[in-house]
């Protein structure tokens, strides 16, 4: 909007300026740098900006960087209709500057073959590489279609309302000039992550967003537990992180490329059900498992709770655990030609939503209810992507990025007022001390319910919808329970929460305050979006990138907006018998609520009493099926142990160094013991000189 | 015929004195047995048709450096050595072990080694001498010189008491 | 000029170090001034040579001289892509080992100079030999300045360190330098020269034994599992210098003796053993990690964390593409730099506190924030996150190895996951927390010394890491002939034995198939 | 009959001459004033080496005295080496005769005389001369070893060394027995000459010589199992001795073992080379092992000598061919490491009192810097590690054996390379890494002996970096042999 | 007719020889030990005679000579050492010397 603005005044007053600078191969650059630059500044100038009065410069920085990304990005969706121009001027300048070079243009198809709608638009220049070996070439190269526009957005947008809300949160820490900067870091990554053109450079994302969760996770490092969860996100990403490289490499040796475009085009014409085609989609999702802590990897995103909220907003809510997701539907074509990578997507995502949904049933720390359900909600897109339904995956990623920020945020409000509480058992009763909160928390609960018509409901209906089209029953089963139980857990929360009376201590009771607008504001354009944004019809938009048989029916020149459609239609585009879909579903949401309000709310005493009455269910739950306790066995029993007792002191020191050292040892022994036939009897000296002349003539004469 | 009678008299005087000399503990007999040998050994080499060498034998060993160790030894007084007590019996069976197989195997070799010596073979003193003193046996002779000189000077600075 | 700059990059040090060794001992910054002023020199020299060197696969600034002509003996020198950037990473490291060392050593500073440069000098004797027995001497030189480097300034069991270190290193090269003597009569050479003996064909049967002698001595340099167990001691018992110079460059060679003179020379040979080579590779990255992630001192976890990264590059180097061999350069001068770097980190910490001991340390981050961004960075560079140097060298390696063994490439990316958990594991430890240990309640966090010595590390670290073309652009022509070689030696094997399996049925006695060259 | 050419024995004349002269100059010197032998003997040994090299000129080059006393390349080579190591350690030697009991004027003459031997040694083409000379030599070591007379180990390695080496001059006399029985001839040249047309018996019988004459070698370079005498006799006696004992005597007996085998027996080389194999492995092995049990310097050193011994008879097996030169060459470089690893410890001594053990030389590198980089030079020379001339030279060594098949003798040699670096190293340790604890303060190095140092080192780094010139001059010497 | 004599002079050396060498270890009297040594040379002259009749040529006689000689300086010198260790230990056997060792 301001880009716009801008735009217009300089074409007015230097249009050479304005042509130059206005164009989609440097205004998506643009949002990708300027966090890069916050970061920069904040981190190398940090302790100037911390000696500033207000100390309010560092947010300030980062707030705009962000703030102007978003704008890039929006202007960026607002002129993807020029790219067929550019396309053309970019396609003629880089041909002149190359057969200057002499080099054949050959390698060049994607910039050089003919426009056409959707076709995903390359940016950077093709001739600068980041690494270039032999036949391995990887580019400088963003990636720019629907499905980068969607995600940049996000992240930009949902990243600015978070950066502004951190002003506020924030606002009385020592470090928040260090805060900031990872910010601003992980924004850059992220944006890398959607906007990378190829695999490695999307790897560079992927690695990069971990690296500053690891950085804000453990940003209140005196804390122990902080590092360790810290610490155990990087690592637990890190095993993902191996599967992803892994079959970025096959898929390098299968299709000779890393280009996500060309990876595409080349699957499109493969044979489905090829046996590479699924060991690369597998290995990729095991990447997709790690950064959307799908199960078996989903053990650090509740520990990754011990972050800044904000932090858990925007990380491990909104955008970055949603890579994963981003990832699959980006290969989509790739996994839609191998039924058994499907299968698994659609298993595990149903199985992730359905556990991590029973896991939050029992938590009672706040932000950890919210992380498992994310880790839910994320099962729930990969359900929608095992399903086919790609489009409907980044549908429900677009939606969840509102209102699991807004809840998020408003958890965070809720945290800020009560000083750093967060067992919920210790709250209550909050619905009139802090009423902008909780509106919008009640807005954002509804949302990720599924009470129409807020956003949670457009999206998760398509999803059971896809399960039906894709006939898939069991998921389906799995689906609508997993949404009833969404239902329960979050009203439990925001009974637990709002309703009911105070529960924690007095002195904490009366320090209860209202968040500075700063954080309110967030929250208020957050739960618009929230209640809006299901309106969108984000699928239709991105769907041509999925390459499914569908012809695409939409222009780039429609934009986002144009796209509002009622999702009973929509519904109806999967097939008649969906019809009745949308009833059911909101009545198992309301039926989640309702015993949520029976529970918490009518009868306090009746969970205790079923927890007594299913204790060993109960205790399930509490330990979170185990996965914890058998991972730290692991880890530090036979990795640790093992490593330390067996490969160090026993192999390594005992016996490899043991035998070095022992040859050493041997040597010396028969040194010192044959000295001592060194007599100093003169006489044995020439006994054995006598000897020697003996064996000295028997061997000349007799082995000759 | 004499000759081979008088040459095995003289052989077995030279190996009993020579045993005698082995075996003896008194250090002076030993020497007196020594001297016995070496005269049978002139006998011998005269036997052999070496007149020269046989005076020398007589001269050189018998007179000048068999009485040099009996007049270090006077000059000593040893008579016998000490007591067997110290002696390793291992050494000694180990010795004789090991010169038996000395003996054996070049004994082998030199009996199997048979040369016909020639007739016509002069080693008189003149025909000795005037290879002792040909061109090839110059440097010997120099270098004779010098290692007297040496074991000379070498005999003094040990023996000498001084100080 | 030009012809002259490689003897001049041996011959400066050598030069300098008597200078050093001349000055009263009392002149202890004279000494510090001449040491540094000359390997900053010679690192000045060297970034010309680079200015000058062309991305072409021959040798370049080559000098070929008659030393002892009658036995075949040459002075021959020269560089190419496999040897450039090893020179320039020791030209580098030595001005920066001088300066970390500038205060923590205060004993016999004349000595230590005189070692550092002597070891330089040997160092880049090594890079640039091209006649077998100028490589073994220098190879083998080297090893007396870093002896004592270590036995002198070295830590508390620095003399068994310094002794294990020469013997163990001793051992290997000797073998070596039997498989020459065999190499120069077998081939019936008349030189040692290494592209006249690469040239001549040697029997498989033959080049096998003379691998293996040559793969002993590289193997123990590298250090590759199961030769490794000296480098701990080595390590831990060296002093900053000696680590850093021992990490960053020694180790190096052990991955350039196998390309510039195992392979080449032996390349039937070196495509047997390949897998070898390639399953120990891999043994090594994730044995190392392993014992790296249970150490309590730090120095020696790093230690182990070389033998795991060394892994990597012998896995490039085993797969024989170009890919995965000029990953193995690259990530051989990453090690260079990030390792070295660990070291440095590690040594500041021990001058101010003598102690290694990871468990003597924790909330660092409070009281030194700048070592403890800096000393974070060079860990993620050594974890190989993407950004940083090490990813791209780790990247092409697995790349590159896919085809030669997918199954090794993927036990291999076991290696990542574990630096990034002993790496971590051990920043958390140290920096993190509340300050547990009084002791370091007050340490001064990095001086502007220290800024110089680890800034340019860091720097280097992620400029390697976004502009790798501008570095592997010169290492791939030389990789790419060195893969020809042995991918022409391969069909040419290859096309023998078909030949032997032709003519065997045909013929009915057995005949042995013609050697080449007869 | 041609007149007979004398040249040949102008050096050795020169240096016996020397001797005289320094003996009457004893004689004839006043009691309260010092002869001045030193002086003497270094200028007789220059101008020996000086006489050598004008017979190198062409002066009488390749002549010989009635055959039997050559001027060869080959000899005239070790005569270089040989004058060379003598003046070297007439530089070490005034400094430590001053400091021990050992001052006396016959010792310059006895090792005139003894250098006479060794010239002798290396001259003779004749199996009487060679006798001859080899007992000049001995009987002046044999007198040397027992000159400190206040000391009885020096007595002792007196003792010692004349019974074994008269011993073994026994059986090396009745191996010459046996040659001269199979040939009728004690020149070396008659005996190849007759020896491959002699009737099966005959050969037996000179292979039995042969053995003989290999004991009587093997005793003189100490190679395994007739090296016992070494260490005790290295030991006890005076170290300027022992210097020369492992320089000198070393060069002029394999000098001799050389041309022995090399003229006189090449016929029989089939038979002799793998016996020496087995010898040179043995004393390889027993040389090494037995050195790194000990602590006592010089016993150190006189157990690695044997090793060196070993290292040189690698050579051996491929001669004729390359191991001759390399031998040559090893023996310029294992003299001059010699004379200077003895000559540190004897330079050193003060008040009969010499550094002997480990710990008499710990700190040293600290607190003699330059002595103490000097032993390090010898050290890292002994141990084979470049750049030194010990590397060199053991790479051709090596070599030669590889060259001959003895793949074997070659890799034993570098294994034991190793297992000496350890005790060699643990010198340098000491030296560099252990912090004195109450060493006396050893004297300062004269002038003489620091000149001699110098010599030593500059000779083995020079010949580490440039072994050139020295090589060729040992491959010229080695083709004379042919 | 002295040349068939020859033959049996050599097994004579030889004998002698090898009593030489075996006394070398039976006594323990230095002077003893060293006259043993002298009875080697002795039978190492006999040998040079006996093949010098043998083969005709005057070489063994002239060794013989220079042999005697050797003989007569090693003596002196030998009996000097052990004069003069016999005045530090006042003993002449020989398994007395023994402070050198191991």
């Amino acid at each position: 909007m301001l880009l716009t603005l801008v735009e217009w005044l300089l074409s007015k007053l230097a249009p050479p300026v304005a042509e130059g600078l206005f164009r989609l191969n440097v205004i998506p650059w643009l949002a990708l740098m300027l966090p890069l630059g916050g970061f920069a500044v904040l981190w190398l100038w940090g302790d100037a900006i911390k000696r500033d009065r207000e100390d309010r410069g560092a947010g300030l920085l980062a707030c705009l960087t962000v703030i102007l990304a978003f704008d890039c990005a929006v202007w960026t969706g607002l002129n993807m209709h020029k790219a067929e121009a550019e396309r053309e001027g970019e396609r003629q300048t880089l041909v002149r500057s190359l057969e200057q070079q002499g080099a054949d243009a050959s390698g060049l198809k994607a910039i050089a073959g003919p426009y056409q709608p959707y076709q995903p638009y390359l940016l950077g220049r093709p001739d600068i590489d980041w690494i270039s070996v032999a036949g391995l070439r990887i580019p400088f190269g963003l990636l720019l279609d629907p499905l980068t526009l969607v995600m940049m957005l996000v992240v930009s947008g949902v990243g600015s309302l978070i950066h502004i809300y951190s002003l506020g949160y924030m606002a009385h820490d020592p470090e928040r000039v260090r805060y900031f900067s990872y910010l601003n870091l992980f924004t850059f990554f992220m944006l890398l992550l959607v906007m990378g053109g190829n695999l490695p450079l999307l790897f560079v994302g992927w690695e990069g967003v971990g690296l500053c969760s690891y950085l804000l996770i453990g940003f209140w490092f005196k804390k122990k537990s902080a590092s360790d969860a810290g610490n155990k996100a990087f690592i637990v990403n890190r095993i993902g992180d191996a599967g992803l490289i892994l079959g970025t490499i096959l898929a390098f040796h299968t299709f000779g490329t890393f280009n996500l475009v060309e990876i595409t085009d080349a699957v499109a014409a493969r044979p489905a059900g090829l046996a590479v085609i699924t060991t690369i989609a597998l290995l990729l999702f095991v990447g997709a498992c790690g950064k959307s802590a799908q199960i078996p990897l989903h053990v650090w995103l509740p520990d990754a709770m011990e972050g800044p909220t904000p932090v858990s907003a925007l990380i491990h809510a909104a955008t970055m655990v949603t890579a994963g997701v981003y990832m699959v539907a980006r290969l989509g074509p790739l996994y839609a030609k191998s039924a058994t990578a499907m299968a698994v997507v659609a298993g595990v995502g149903a199985a992730t939503a359905l556990v991590a949904a029973t896991i939050a049933l029992v938590q009672t720390d706040i932000k950890k209810v919210l992380a498992y359900s994310t880790v839910s909600q994320l099962g729930y897109m990969f359900l929608a992507c095992g399903v086919g339904a790609f489009g409907v995956g980044i549908f429900h990623l677009f939606t969840h990025a509102f209102f699991k920020a807004l809840l998020f945020l408003g958890s965070g409000s809720v945290i800020h007022a009560l000083s750093g509480e967060q067992d919920m058992r210790k709250m209550g009763g909050l619905r009139r001390k802090i009423p902008w909160t909780f509106w919008t928390f009640a807005i954002g609960t509804a949302a990720i319910a599924g009470i129409p018509p807020l956003a949670g409901f457009f999206s998760k209906d398509e999803i059971l919808a896809g399960t039906l089209a894709a006939h898939k029953p069991l998921l389906f089963g799995l689906g609508l329970l997993t949404a009833a139980l969404t239902a329960f857990y979050m009203a439990r929360l925001l009974f637990m929460t709002f309703w009911g009376s105070f529960r924690g201590d007095h002195e904490a009771e009366h320090h209860v305050h209202e968040s500075p607008w700063t954080m309110l504001g967030p929250l208020v354009l957050l739960a618009v979006g929230s209640a809006s944004v299901g309106f969108l019809h984000v699928p239709e938009f991105v769907k041509p990138v999925f390459r499914l048989e569908e012809p695409a029916k939409v222009t780039a020149a429609a934009g986002v907006l144009g796209h509002l459609q009622s999702p009973a239609a929509q519904a109806a585009a999967h097939g008649a018998h969906a019809a009745w879909l949308p009833y059911v579903a909101t009545l198992t949401a309301l039926l989640g609520i309702a015993f949520a309000y029976l529970f918490y709310v009518r009868r306090r005493d009746l969970p205790d009493k079923i927890a007594a009455a299913s204790r060993t269910a109960y205790r399930v739950l509490e330990e979170k099926y185990g996965f914890d306790l058998a991972y730290n066995w692991f880890a530090s029993r036979f990795v640790v142990g093992g490593s330390s007792l067996v490969l160090w002191k026993a192999v390594d020191v005992a016996a490899i160094d043991g035998a070095v050292n022992g040859t050493g040892t041997m040597v010396n022994a028969v040194s010192r013991w044959a000295r001592l036939l060194q007599t100093g009897f003169v006489r044995g000296y020439a006994l054995v000189m006598l000897g020697g002349a003996v064996a000295l003539v028997g061997y000349l004469l007799w082995m000759r | 015929m004499i000759d081979t009678v008088v040459f095995y008299l003289f052989a077995a005087l030279a190996v009993g004195s020579a045993l005698v000399v082995v075996g003896q503990r008194n250090a002076m007999y030993s020497a007196f047995a020594l001297i016995v040998t070496l005269g049978s050994l002139s006998a011998i080499f005269g036997l052999l048709g070496s007149p020269f060498i046989a005076a020398l034998q007589v001269v050189v060993y018998a007179g000048a450096i068999m009485v040099l160790f009996l007049f270090v030894l006077m000059l000593l007084n040893v008579k016998r050595e000490d007591s067997d007590a110290t002696q390793s019996p291992g050494l000694r069976g180990a010795a004789i072990l090991l010169g038996g197989a000395l003996a054996f195997q070049v004994g082998v070799v030199l009996w199997g080694y048979r040369v016909t010596a020639p007739a016509g073979f002069d080693a008189s003193t003149v025909q000795v001498a005037r290879e002792l003193f040909s061109a090839r046996f110059l440097y010997v002779f120099e270098a004779t010189s010098i290692l007297i000189l040496a074991a000379l000077v070498g005999a003094v600075v040990l023996a000498r008491r001084e100080r | 000029m030009s012809q002259s700059i490689l003897s001049a990059l041996v011959l400066l040090p050598v030069l300098g170090a008597i200078f050093v060794a001349v000055t009263p001992r009392e002149n202890v910054r004279t000494q510090k001034l001449l040491a540094m002023g000359m390997s900053l020199v010679v690192f000045g020299l060297s970034l010309w040579m680079l200015s000058e060197f062309q991305p072409i696969s021959g040798m370049q600034f080559e000098v070929n001289r008659s030393w002892l002509p009658q036995y075949g003996i040459s002075y021959h020198i020269g560089v190419d892509g496999l040897s450039l950037w090893l020179i320039i990473l020791s030209t580098f490291l030595t001005p920066i080992s001088l300066l970390a060392s500038w205060n923590s050593i205060d004993q016999r500073v004349r000595e230590f100079n005189v070692f550092m440069l002597l070891l330089e000098a040997g160092m880049i004797g090594v890079f640039v030999s091209l006649d077998l027995f100028l490589f073994y001497i220098f190879w083998e030189a080297m090893l007396i300045p870093m002896y004592f480097l270590i036995g002198i300034w070295g830590h508390e069991r620095r003399i068994y360190a310094a002794v294990k270190f020469f013997l163990y290193t001793m051992a290997g090269s000797v073998l070596m330098l039997v498989a020459f003597l065999v190499l120069y009569k077998a081939t019936g050479s008349t030189t040692f020269d290494l592209a006249a003996l690469a040239r001549s064909p040697v029997p498989p049967a033959l080049q096998m034994w003379l691998f293996a002698a040559f793969a002993i001595a590289f193997a123990i340099k590298v250090p590759m599992f199961p030769f490794h167990t000296w480098l701990p001691d080595a390590h831990v018992e060296a002093p900053t210098a000696g680590s850093v110079i021992l990490a960053g460059v020694l180790l190096k060679m052990g991955g350039y003796g196998f390309l510039r003179l195992a392979i080449p020379l032996f390349p039937d040979a070196a495509l047997r053993f390949a897998p070898w080579i390639g399953v120990l590779a891999v043994i090594g990255i994730i044995y190392g990690a392993l014992v790296s992630l249970v150490q309590p001192d730090m120095k020696k976890l790093v230690a182990y964390s070389s033998v795991s990264h060394l892994g990597f590059v012998m896995l490039g180097i085993a797969s024989f593409t170009t890919t995965g061999v000029v990953g193995a350069v690259y990530q051989m001068l990453n090690h260079g730099i990030s390792t070295g770097a660990l070291f440095l980190c590690v040594g500041m910490l021990y001058d101010r506190r003598h102690t290694r001991l990871i468990s003597e340390f924790g909330g660092l981050k409070i009281v030194m924030p700048w070592f403890s961004a800096l000393f974070l960075g060079i860990c993620l560079s050594s974890m190989a996150v993407p950004g940083f140097n090490g990813f791209v060298g780790e990247f092409l390696i697995l790349v590159g190895s896919w085809s030669f063994s997918w199954r090794l490439v993927a036990l291999a990316s076991l290696g990542v996951i574990l630096a990034a958990a002993y790496l971590l594991w051990m920043v958390q430890r140290v920096l993190y927390g509340e300050v547990t240990n009084e002791k370091n309640r007050s340490l001064p966090d990095l001086s502007l010394r220290e800024w110089v010595v680890l800034g340019p590390l860091l720097a280097l670290a992620l400029f390697m890491g976004v502009a790798s073309p501008l570095f592997t652009r010169s290492i791939e022509p030389s990789v790419n002939a060195l893969v020809l070689k042995v991918e022409s030696q391969q069909r040419a094997t290859a096309a023998a034995a078909a030949r032997a399996a032709e003519a065997k049925p045909a013929a009915a006695a057995p005949s042995q198939p013609v050697e080449e060259g007869k | 009959m041609t007149s007979l050419d004398l040249r040949p024995l102008l050096p050795a004349l020169m240096v016996a001459i020397t001797g005289l002269v320094v003996l009457l100059a004893h004689a004839f010197t006043p009691k309260d004033r010092r002869a001045p032998s030193a002086g003497l003997s270094l200028t007789g040994l220059l101008a020996a080496s000086g006489a050598t090299l004008l017979i190198m000129q062409g002066n009488g080059r390749g002549a010989s005295v009635g055959g039997s006393y050559a001027a060869d390349d080959f000899a005239l080579f070790l005569h270089l080496v040989i004058l060379g190591l003598g003046a070297v350690l007439v530089l070490l030697s005034p400094s430590y005769l001053r400091a021990t009991r050992a001052d006396r004027g016959e010792y310059y003459a006895l090792l005139l005389f003894s250098i006479v031997g060794m010239l002798g040694l290396v001259s003779c083409r004749e199996l009487i001369s060679l006798f001859v000379a080899l007992e000049i030599m001995s009987v002046s070591l044999y007198a040397m070893a027992g000159l400190d007379r206040e000391r009885q180990e020096s007595q002792e390695s007196a003792l010692k060394y004349f019974i074994t080496g008269a011993f073994s001059s026994g059986f090396f006399l009745y191996g010459v027995a046996l040659l001269y029985g199979v040939s009728g001839s004690t020149s070396l040249g008659q005996i190849a000459l007759r020896l491959p047309g002699a009737s099966d018996s005959a050969q037996a019988l000179a292979l039995v010589g042969t053995a003989l004459l290999l004991v009587g070698f093997g005793f003189k370079v100490a190679s395994v199992p007739f090296h016992m005498w070494a260490p005790d006799v290295y030991q006890g006696a005076p170290t300027t001795v022992t210097a020369f004992m492992a320089a000198g005597v070393k060069a002029a007996a394999f000098g001799a073992f050389l041309r022995v085998l090399l003229s006189g027996l090449p016929s029989l080389a089939s038979h002799w080379q793998p016996a020496l194999a087995a010898l040179a492995l043995l004393t390889m092995i027993v040389g090494n092992l037995g050195a790194l049990a000990q602590s006592n310097l010089k016993r150190m050193l006189a157990y690695s000598s044997v090793a060196h011994a070993g290292y040189l008879m690698t050579a051996l097996t491929a001669s004729p061919g390359p191991g001759v030169e390399a031998i040559l060459f090893y023996l310029v470089a294992y003299g001059a490491v010699n004379l200077g690893a003895f000559g540190i410890l004897s330079s050193l001594a003060r008040d009969n009192r010499e550094p002997l053990s480990l710990g008499d030389v710990a700190g040293l590198g600290a607190r003699r810097p330059a002595v103490a980089a000097a032993l390090t030079v010898f050290l890292i020379s002994l141990t084979g590690v470049p750049v030194s001339a010990g590397f060199v030279g053991k790479f051709y060594l090596f070599r030669a054996a590889v060259d001959a098949g003895y793949l074997s003798l070659a890799l034993a040699g570098v294994l034991m390379s190793v297992v000496s670096a350890y005790y060699y190293l643990r010198v340098v340790v000491f030296m560099y890494m252990r912090e004195a604890e109450d060493a006396p303060a050893w004297a300062p190095v004269s002038l003489w002996a620091g000149a001699g140092l110098v010599v030593a080192v500059a000779a083995i780094l020079g010949l580490g970096v440039y072994p050139g010139p020295v090589l060729e001059a040992a491959r010229l010497a080695a083709q004379a042999l042919r | 007719m002295s040349g068939a004599l020859a033959q049996p002079a050599l097994i004579l050396s030889l004998l002698l020889f090898t009593l030489g060498v075996v006394g070398v270890f039976l006594r323990r009297n230095v002077i003893t030990v060293f006259m043993c040594v002298e009875l080697m040379l002795n039978a190492v002259n006999l040998a040079f005679v006996a093949f010098s009749r043998q083969m005709g040529t005057l070489d063994g006689q002239v060794l013989v000579f220079f042999v005697m000689t050797v003989a007569a300086a090693e003596a002196a010198v030998g009996l000097a050492i052990i004069i003069a260790i016999h005045r530090h230990q006042d003993t002449l056997d020989l398994d007395a010397f023994n402070l050198l060792k191991w």
